[in-house]
């Protein structure tokens, strides 16, 4: 098993150096540069020719990549134009709300996905089993950009049970009871959007492997040695269905990490996914770029949870 | 000496259903096994005889599957039973062993967690006890180092381990009838050899009666003391193994024997062919002899109208009578 | 050494899975005729795309987007049967508009997908070795990146941008689940004898490719171009209400939607976001009934016809 | 000279482990073999899964990389272009598979399948084709409206005879059956063997026959070669080797086969148990020290077995 996982460890650095190269090619095309928001604007032409060739703006582009890498390693991703402050330090504070938001929509995610996967599965063909079709195909088929509108405009105005977006209400004191819960209640209505049209994935995949598991050789042997049904499900059937959804998991975590850019958006959520799109508006590259590589490192994880998910659960791969 | 019946099956029919029709794979099949016995079904695919094995504990799909007629296991009627009152005698008083071994386990649980799962639902054992009893069933099959196979994963053992294990966890509770449908197929013959050995030395052990299904008629010889041959849902012959490899009687029977490749014929001569195809369950002819289409040249009046068993000796009985002067195309 | 010698039943019941009866366009019909949503489904989407495809010919680009002040946030009335957005345009034009433009545009990315990444699966799943480790190690770069956060990077940097652009940058990065699809089912082909009996028979490897495997994984091929449809219409919509989809000018229903996006809209004039919304999710939903059935058709051991 | 001539075959497959996923070892599936076919003779290639049987089969078809050794076809050194699809040795040499059910593809009709061959190498009007197919359909026993249909109309017997159809096409010298009928049923297995002798006198073909069931290649071949772990055991005239089997391999692999005769069990069964005594006491004689096969020396005319 450490071998895989040291394979995967390996394979990742060179993806993530073809990927920083990626990057900043993509970056060289961004408009602006390293002086931009640095200068004031009424300094003569000169001085900014001057400057430039001071800042290295003319060396050859392998020169930059390796000045903009040996920053990179130490931590120092550039500076956000528009806030003036670190790149680091801008995607650290907004990563905590993406982080708890993710959470929440991750829980509403594999409640519903396990719980309706197996449902369907064990139900398979009966009504039940239709109506948790119908809301798949209902989730698969509804853009989270309308569910989010759709839920605002039930929830928050109409109704008024949720607020319409932030993370919580103004004035309250950090560490109080009453801000961890406006925190929550901010958190609610995002997640559950997200929560309920996620699920669709675990729910297909656990349904079909229910299915397929039921009218397996093992599962007539267990019943061939008088094992009573409802052990069979829990014993045979639910622990090999689980294994590809316990696998899905380490992706579908990495993805959510991410922060879904779309419903941070409706919702105004300050997240790493909002983040990422006001600083295309502004044009603050570094930002964009520090928050790819984040992304792109954060999905190999994913799949590195995933293997090591899969092989601790499955003795076909631990055991060789 | 008369051994007392272990398993009567009376007039089975097993259908499944196919585009909302029912069509009957066993066909009205009646027999009896005894104790300290091995009763082989022989025949070709299609034939019925696995539906017929799958019936006696009802492992079909009751959805797509309608099984009627009586299964009296020591005089009580298997098939009146709802599932939990089924599932006293599942493992308990009738074992079974699959076919494929590579797909007959879980592959997430040990060897040993699979053997004890049927002491645990029939023996009052603590855990110990299963333990100590799981390793001596182990042992009993012929698994070199028992300790280490009971916490082995299915993966790591070979098809013909994997099929020992699957044979200790039908003989766990020390049943008194063993079903084995194909038990050997998917082994090599070498194998083959050490199972069915095997198979041999703990019946005799254990005085059960074993019904083996099986379509080697090679595998027959060597294990059955009594034997039913079965065509398109039916027995169409039945009797002592002697009988039937010695002398047998119904034109399909016959021909099988005729087309063992192998047996005496010198690299020169013919195998003998049964023409024709064996029907398929939607459009196969129910009435009348089933073979008859595939014996042309046997005359029309030599069938019955409603085939019947004829019995030609002690315990020899042939389904129809144009076994009576049937022979080979050409041998006349 | 596994001594499994591999007997009749075990072998020809796999190959029996793999392969299907030849006439697929046969069983999708049989299935639509029995799945009653399927075919409800089927009608309403033909309906939809008649009407918007001859409907957006009766309105003129131009006049849909002029501007007309004295028309602004009209609600639903005689005239303006869905009223008319912030600058007074007439909601029904921008509708019919905009849903072809989504529509045509989710094609041209589906169909893009399509064809990149069933080339790459036949060549990777046919040739196996090298080739394939290396074509799938592209993919397993290309999957690793953030598919989204790019394509909008992208879009913000491209100078010249237009309705083309938009689909070729949106399909660079949506081809790998087509790819690694077809590379599946390839594989799976090619482990059956009827392809190596066309390579001893002295078929080139090409010609095995496209007449012999093709056929028989175009099905499932199909099923999943219809999922994919759907879903990127749902990917172009919710670009454009960012802001990153389809330049300023060109209605899509992503547009209309993006009209939710400030507050007093969503409340005070639901007329001009909540019909786009109806519309895409319904479109959405029909193609998925459909897909299913053809789902069921391609899929031999599902079919309940 | 021989129709086909394998000089000490090599087929090893590479297992790449460790972190880098270097080549640690190989699975030997053919480990240097050596045998020669002549005009119109049954070569019997016999062992049991794993042997290696079956790759040497799909090795002298170029289906499988070789990675030593020759093959000599009608003299020729074919070894180099064996993989390409397209060569000439295509027309001589030509193959039927085990699946019946999966060796053709269903998508096509009949006429369309036994076509392909001819398309492939001679350029015919397709009413010249179509006769063509009628006289190969009407070879192997089957009507001629059998070419419009698909083949999952027919039987497994039926497909396999459709198969052996398209392998005649080219007029081949000589067929590699690779477990031609191990899928069938015993009466349908019959009818394929009897049909494969008759084909094989009306065009004088040559047959690699490759099966695990000893009871078929007895009935079918001449000469036999038993294979385990990837070498050959004994290679002889099939009298010889039925009747005086000297490997211990091929002592338990004869052994083994169930009789049909119900009255020698008891016989059988002991015999049975002094060959796997003899098994276990001589391994070590037959078998070096990393348990590899020897090469074969002459024990008498036309029989060599694997001594050390």
């Amino acid at each position: 098993m450490w071998k895989t996982i040291l394979r995967r460890l390996l394979v990742l650095i060179p993806q993530v150096a073809v990927l920083s190269l990626l990057v900043f090619i993509l970056a060289s095309f961004m408009p602006g540069d390293a002086l931009t928001g640095k200068i004031d604007p009424n300094v003569s032409p000169e001085r900014l020719e001057e400057l430039r060739e001071k800042w290295g703006f003319y060396d050859p582009w392998y020169v930059k990549y390796g000045r903009w890498v040996t920053d990179a390693l130490s931590g120092d991703l550039g500076e956000s134009t528009s806030y003036k402050i670190p790149v680091t330090e801008l995607i650290g504070n907004r990563a905590a709300n993406t982080f708890w938001l993710s959470l929440l929509t991750l829980g509403i995610t594999y409640i519903i996905g396990v719980s309706f996967g197996v449902i369907s599965g064990r139900f398979n063909g009966k009504p039940v089993d239709k109506a948790i079709s119908f809301y798949t195909f209902l989730a698969l088929a509804m853009p989270s950009i309308v569910l989010g509108v759709i839920n605002i405009y039930f929830f928050s105005l109409k109704l008024n049970w949720f607020p319409m977006g932030g993370t919580v209400n103004v004035g309250m004191q950090p560490g109080t009871l009453s801000y961890f819960l406006s925190r929550i209640h901010h958190m609610l209505l995002p997640a559950i959007t997200g929560g309920v049209l996620y699920p669709v994935g675990v729910i297909q995949i656990l349904k079909s492997e229910i299915v397929d598991y039921k009218i397996s050789d093992f599962v007539m042997t267990a019943r061939s040695k008088g094992v009573p049904e409802k052990t069979i499900y829990t014993r045979h059937i639910l622990r090999n269905a689980f294994l590809p959804t316990a696998a899905n998991l380490g992706y579908d975590i990495a993805f959510l990490l991410g922060g879904s850019i779309f419903i941070e958006r409706i919702f105004s959520y300050p997240g790493m996914g909002n983040l990422f799109l006001d600083s295309i508006l502004r044009r603050d590259y570094a930002v964009v770029n520090a928050l790819i590589i984040l992304f792109a490192v954060l999905t190999v994880l994913g799949t590195l949870i995933s293997d090591i998910i899969m092989s601790a659960v499955d003795p076909r791969i631990r055991i060789k | 000496m008369e051994k007392n019946e272990l398993l009567r099956i009376d007039n089975l029919i097993t259908s499944f259903r196919i585009d909302g029709q029912h069509y009957a794979a066993v066909d009205g099949v009646s027999l009896s096994v005894s104790e300290n016995e091995v009763f082989a079904i022989v025949g070709e695919s299609g034939c019925g005889k696995s539906a017929l094995a799958l019936s006696v504990l009802s492992l079909h799909n009751s959805t797509y599957t309608k099984v009627e007629g009586n299964i009296y296991f020591k005089g009580t009627d298997l098939l009146t039973m709802n599932v939990d009152e089924l599932n006293q005698f599942r493992g308990k008083d009738i074992g079974m062993i699959f076919q494929d071994p590579l797909t007959a386990l879980n592959p997430l649980m040990k060897i040993g967690e699979q053997i004890e799962e049927s002491l645990t639902f029939h023996m009052k054992m603590d855990k110990k006890q299963k333990k100590a009893r799981t390793i001596e069933l182990l042992e009993g099959v012929g698994i070199v180092s028992p300790e280490l196979t009971y916490s082995q994963f299915p993966h790591e053992l070979s098809g013909g381990m994997r099929q020992r294990a699957m044979i200790a966890i039908a003989l766990a509770c020390k049943p008194s009838l063993v079903i084995a449908d194909e038990p050997t197929t998917a082994l090599d013959v070498t194998i083959q050899a050490q199972i069915l050995d095997l198979l041999k030395k703990l019946q005799k052990e254990m005085k059960s009666g074993i019904i083996l299904i099986t379509h080697d008629l090679g595998v027959v010889a060597e294990m059955a003391d009594k034997v039913a041959v079965m065509y398109a849902g039916q027995v169409v012959e039945t009797g002592a193994v002697g009988a039937i490899f010695k002398n047998p009687l119904h034109p399909y029977t016959r021909s099988l024997l005729a087309s063992v490749p192998g047996v005496d014929s010198a690299e020169g001569n013919r195998l003998h062919v049964i023409e024709g195809m064996v029907p398929s369950l939607k459009n196969m002819e129910r009435e009348g002899c089933r073979f008859a289409p595939r014996i042309p040249w046997v005359d029309k009046s030599e069938h019955e109208e409603h085939p019947e068993y004829h019995e030609v000796d002690k315990g020899h009985f042939v389904l129809c009578s144009c076994y009576k002067n049937f022979s080979m195309r050409g041998e006349g | 050494m596994e001594n499994l010698k591999n007997k009749r039943s075990k072998k020809t019941d796999e190959s029996k899975k793999l392969l299907n009866k030849p006439s697929f366009g046969r069983a999708v019909r049989i299935e639509l005729v029995h799945d009653k949503l399927a075919m409800v489904s089927f009608i309403l989407l033909i309906i939809i795309f008649a009407t918007v495809f001859i409907g957006s010919t009766f309105f003129d680009l131009g006049e849909a987007v002029k501007v007309k002040l004295g028309m602004i946030n009209k609600p639903p009335s005689a005239d303006y049967i869905l009223g008319t957005d912030a600058s007074g345009r007439d909601m029904v034009g921008q509708m019919f508009l905009g849903a072809r433009n989504s529509f045509l545009i989710a094609i041209g990315v589906t169909a893009l997908c399509g064809i990149v990444g069933i080339l790459v699966g036949l060549i990777a799943g046919y040739f196996g070795g090298r080739t394939d480790n290396i074509i799938m190690r592209v993919i397993d770069f290309i999957s690793m990146l953030p598919r989204l956060m790019i394509i909008i990077a992208i879009i913000s940097i491209i100078p010249k941008y237009d309705v083309i652009t938009f689909v070729l940058i949106v399909s660079a990065l949506s081809w790998l689940s087509d790819a690694r699809l077809t590379r599946a089912k390839t594989l799976q082909q090619g482990s059956l004898d009827y392809v190596q009996a066309s390579r001893t028979l002295g078929t080139r490897n090409f010609v095995i490719m496209f007449r012999e495997v093709f056929p028989n994984i175009g099905s499932i091929i199909i099923v999943n171009l219809t999922l994919n449809l759907a879903g990127n219409m749902g990917l172009e919509t919710g670009l454009t209400v960012l802001g990153f989809g389809l330049p300023f000018n060109t209605p899509s229903l992503g547009t209309l939607i993006n009209y939710a996006m400030n507050p007093d809209n969503l409340q005070r004039r639901p007329w001009q976001w909540l019909p786009a919304s109806i519309l895409i999710v319904v479109m959405m939903l029909c193609i998925y009934f459909v897909g299913q059935a053809v789902k069921r058709a391609a899929d031999a051991k599902q079919r309940v016809a | 000279m021989a129709l086909l001539e394998v000089n000490d075959l090599k087929v090893h497959y590479p297992i790449r482990g460790g972190i880098l996923g270097r080549v640690q070892s190989y699975v030997k599936a053919v480990d240097g073999i050596s045998f020669r076919i002549d005009e119109g003779e049954t070569l019997g290639l016999v062992g049991e899964s794993g042997s290696g049987k079956s790759t040497t089969g799909k090795a002298v078809m170029g289906l499988v990389e070789i990675t030593a050794g020759e093959i000599l076809f009608d003299g020729k050194d074919i070894t180099r272009y064996i993989g390409k699809n397209h060569s000439s040795y295509r027309k001589s040499v030509q193959m039927i598979f085990q699946d019946s059910y999966s060796s053709l593809n269903p998508k096509k009709r009949i006429l369309d399948i036994i076509a392909e061959p001819l398309r492939n190498f001679e350029k015919q009007t397709a009413g010249k084709e179509k006769k063509r197919i009628e006289e190969l359909l009407e070879i192997v026993g089957m009507s001629s409206e059998t070419m419009f249909k698909y083949p999952y109309e027919f039987s497994g017997g039926q497909r396999q005879r459709i198969g052996i159809a398209r392998a005649l096409a080219l007029r081949p010298k000589l067929i590699i059956a690779d477990e031609p009928v191990s899928a069938l049923d015993l009466s349908v297995q019959a009818q394929v063997l009897n049909f494969m002798k008759d084909i094989q006198k009306q065009f004088n073909l040559a047959f690699l026959f490759i099966s695990h069931d000893l009871g078929v290649v007895k009935h079918m071949c001449k000469n036999l070669i038993i294979m385990n772990k990837g070498r050959i055991v004994e290679k002889g005239v099939k009298e010889r080797i039925f009747e005086n089997p000297q490997h211990i391999y091929t002592k338990r692999l004869l052994a083994a086969i169930p009789d049909i005769n119900p009255d020698r069990r008891e016989e059988l069964q002991h015999f049975r148990e002094q060959v796997a005594e003899e098994y276990e006491s001589k391994y070590h004689i037959y078998y070096d020290k990393d348990q590899r096969v020897y090469d074969l020396k002459k024990t008498g005319d036309d029989h060599f077995v694997a001594l050390p």
